[in-house]
């Protein structure tokens, strides 16, 4: 008493149709252009590795040819670039990155060991696609910091910016909370709530995480 | 990708069109599989006939094992998906009633829809007893809201619960599945020596 | 026939393993690295200073000031209402819940503007959107909005208006009027809500 | 006598067939809806309908009602009511092809009688329908799309509602065998 087709023929035939899509879909899974090589946590820690920035004073003995393993790459576009560069740097506009023409130039550069030292008009122009290469694996990428800018003020004698340290940012120039004192008696008590909200409101928030919705 | 209409690739006009044409294939398939008949589907509990767990193993393994391939070329994003909300005491209730009225009734929802349209006069019955249940459930509705609503954990999927990839259950489902099919075949010759020929 | 019925269990088993090997996803979808560098590029992310101390004067309430630096310079000072995540513990799960909320703009801001724009980089990668960098960061903040120079006399009209803002702003937020009590005001706590999913069931 | 027995036996296809592509039916149903099949919200909308129309005062006043009655349309203009007719005219498309649609009839064990399975059928209907409001589903909406889509719930569903069958399988033996 078989009251089903035993015969599993037509079931195989659709497995192995679904088995063809899967295989398909291997097959048309697209390899992508750009992948990240550096985690998220991993992207963090490099930025505070000192190694990764470039500092100007040793722009000296890349001029002077001490240091030949460098290639300055000017990331600002075309036209700025004609007006004042930083002498034997390469121009590619921050635009043009990702062209082939480009991006293979500095994949060569980076199986050479060659150090690329990315710089803009300041260091903030340049900050971003460093730490895009970074994170795509280009442990050459190098960030010039102060960038042009600061590069064309001290020009003349840059082994002195050792000394300097302006061009480092991510550092208060002034005491904030002193400047930003309120005025007289009466708003100072202002302040002092003022400065206590965000205290407040910080534990409000996890207490809330914590609860759930 | 997908899922198509979340995403806004297919509008809402199409949704009663793709409902009805789901709804033919689903019905389809549940009746050409043999589940307009209610001593069919009850086989499986004195294992006569197990097509009810053979189909509805296989389609589970096949779509938890499609889904996830799916899901990683990119043509359907899991997380974009409906997940059926989790009421744990409500739900443990409620599937062991649906077990009481699925032995008694020998169809669940789906293939009653089915019987009716090859002619079976239970599966109207079936149907008509789904109508005053649900109307009775509602009426009575005040009495257990509380209770309705109580132990929601949300809608989550066993890999939320467990945090074990959603992979190593699809790939559990598949061997627990693939060995009761063999089991049951064996199961199935012997019990069919001592049973007589039934008429449908 | 058997034979079919084995090739069968073989085929599904094998479909089965295959599903273990696929790589597993992150939780949050990131950012394709060539639309990440593409943003990059663009300058659109910069807020200046002066359209943030509109926004908290207005009192607007999609905007999320987050402050990057450290625990101890935050507790020193901060902006009205910022939220304090150090670039270190930005990638903290409880941390992940003060982005992507719908309808909130993110500012970012730290002393200059470098680790804001880093904390940028890394939550956009995240996938985030409305994030923004405040240009110049609090050195700018207290040039232009606490300490705001008189442009000279032969500065444009438009540079007379902005100084006139400035001014304003400055007594907002040093506290000369009394409007200053209102930053007391009650925040209110903006959470990402559940993933929207289609709803449906049976 | 043997060829009446051929004539008696239904040509149901292959169940692993039958399976693979439900399978499959569910990947596209998800593919395009983003949610799976279903069956009994389709009776919970035509309750909810014949509830608003007898009654509508208390209809609305009822906390589980309510939450299904908009004023811009009709609960039966609902995703399910269309598909569970699809499922319907489904059945009978593959009746007609397979020679199964007859004239009304009942079946049922050689040891009951046809009253007596109609009486039981009524009953499993009335239970099944209480227990799918409270399991937010039944077995195609949260045990098969359910589990399919690695819910929890559809797959506590799914164990239960087959485990409570074979539990209770012997007291009803007389029903089936």
């Amino acid at each position: 008493m078989h009251v089903h087709d035993l015969n599993p023929k037509k079931t195989l035939v659709v497995v192995i149709l679904f088995v063809m899509i899967i295989i398909a879909g291997f097959f048309t899974l697209k390899q992508p252009r750009f992948k990240y090589k550096l985690s998220l946590e991993q992207s963090l820690k490099m930025l505070n590795d000192e190694e990764a920035c470039f500092h100007p004073w040793q722009l000296a003995d890349v001029l002077s040819k001490v240091n030949s393993n460098v290639v300055l790459v000017d990331l600002r576009d075309n036209f700025t670039y004609s007006r004042g560069h930083i002498p034997g740097a390469e121009n590619i506009s921050a635009y043009d990155l990702t062209d082939d023409k480009y991006f293979d130039h500095l994949k060569e550069l980076y199986s050479k060991g060659v150090t690329v030292v990315l710089y803009g008009k300041d260091r903030l122009q340049a900050n971003g696609p460093w730490m895009w290469f970074r994170q795509l694996g280009f442990d050459n990428i190098k960030v010039l910091l102060g960038g042009y800018d600061y590069y064309k003020e001290h020009k003349a004698d840059l082994s002195k910016s050792k000394e300097d340290k302006s061009y480092i940012l991510g550092k208060p120039d002034y005491n904030y909370s002193e400047m930003a004192k309120p005025v007289n008696s009466s708003a100072s008590v202002t302040k002092k709530n003022k400065k206590k909200t965000p205290v407040i409101r910080r534990k409000k928030r996890t207490t809330t995480a914590s609860g759930g919705c | 990708m997908g899922p198509l209409i979340p995403n806004g690739v297919i509008t809402g006009e199409w949704d009663f069109v793709i409902a009805i044409l789901l709804g033919i294939a689903f019905g389809f398939l549940l009746e050409a599989s043999g589940f307009s008949s209610s001593r069919n589907i009850a086989g499986v509990f004195y294992g006569y006939n197990f097509v009810v767990l053979r189909v509805f193993f296989t389609a589970v393994i096949v779509a938890m094992t499609g889904l996830l391939y799916f899901d990683y070329f990119g043509w359907i994003e899991l997380d974009k998906i409906f997940i059926l909300p989790t009421y744990l005491a409500p739900m443990i209730l409620g599937s062991v009633i649906m077990g009481f009225g699925f032995l008694l009734g020998g169809f669940c929802p789906g293939t009653s829809y089915t019987a009716i349209a090859i002619g079976k006069l239970d599966g109207i019955l079936f149907t008509v007893g789904l109508f005053i249940g649900i109307f009775l459930f509602s009426e009575a509705f005040p009495l257990f809201e509380d209770f309705y609503y109580s132990g929601f954990i949300g809608n989550v999927t066993l890999t939320d619960v467990t945090g074990i990839p959603a992979g190593w259950f699809a790939f559990a489902f598949t061997v627990i599945a693939l060995a009761s099919f063999w089991i049951t075949m064996i199961i199935e010759k012997k019990v069919r020596k001592n049973i007589k020929e039934y008429k449908f | 026939m058997n034979r079919n019925y084995i090739f069968l269990t073989l085929l599904m088993l094998l479909l089965a393993t295959g599903v273990l090997f696929l790589p597993e996803k992150p939780e949050y979808k990131q950012t394709k690295p060539e639309d990440l560098l593409y943003e990059i590029i663009q300058p659109t992310r910069y807020v200046t200073t002066d359209q943030v101390a509109k926004m908290i004067i207005d009192k607007d309430p999609s905007l999320e000031l987050v402050d990057v630096r450290d625990v101890n310079s935050f507790e020193k000072f901060s902006l009205t209402n910022a939220i304090n995540i150090p670039l270190d513990s930005i990638l903290s799960e409880s941390n992940q819940e003060y982005f992507g909320i719908p309808g909130m703009k993110v500012v970012f801001y730290s002393d200059d503007d470098i680790k804001a724009d880093e904390a940028w980089v890394l939550t956009r990668r995240m996938g985030y959107k409305d994030t923004y960098v405040m240009t110049g960061g609090l050195n700018r903040w207290i040039e232009t909005i606490i300490n705001p120079k008189m442009p000279p006399d032969d500065a444009p009209y438009t540079a007379f208006e902005q100084y006139e803002f400035r001014k304003g702003a400055q007594m907002y937020f040093t506290g000369v009027k009394i409007e200053a009590k209102t930053t007391k005001a009650k925040v209110t706590v903006h959470r990402k809500k559940k993933k929207a999913a289609p709803s449906g069931g049976c | 006598m043997k060829k009446e027995k051929l004539h008696n036996t239904p040509h149901y296809i292959n169940p692993y067939l039958g399976g693979v592509l439900l399978g499959l039916l569910v990947i596209i149903t998800v593919y395009i809806t983003g949610r799976g099949l279903g069956a009994s919200g389709a009776i919970k909308s035509a309750v909810v309908t014949t509830a608003d129309a007898i009654y509508p005062e208390g209809a609305r006043e009822n906390p589980y009602y309510s939450r299904f009655i908009s004023d811009g349309h009709s609960p039966m203009y609902n995703w399910l009511v269309f598909e569970s007719l699809g499922i319907f005219f489904g059945g009978l498309l593959s009746g007609i092809i397979f020679g199964r649609v007859k004239k009304f009839r009942v079946e049922h064990s050689p040891k009951i009688t046809s009253k007596t399975r109609l009486i039981v059928a009524l009953l499993g209907g009335i239970l099944f329908g209480i227990g799918s409001q409270f399991g937010r589903g039944c077995s195609s909406g949260a045990a098969l799309s359910g589990s399919a889509t690695f819910s929890l719930g559809g797959v506590i569903v799914m164990l239960l509602l087959f485990g409570t069958g074979y539990a209770i399988a012997w007291m009803f033996k007389k029903l089936w065998i």
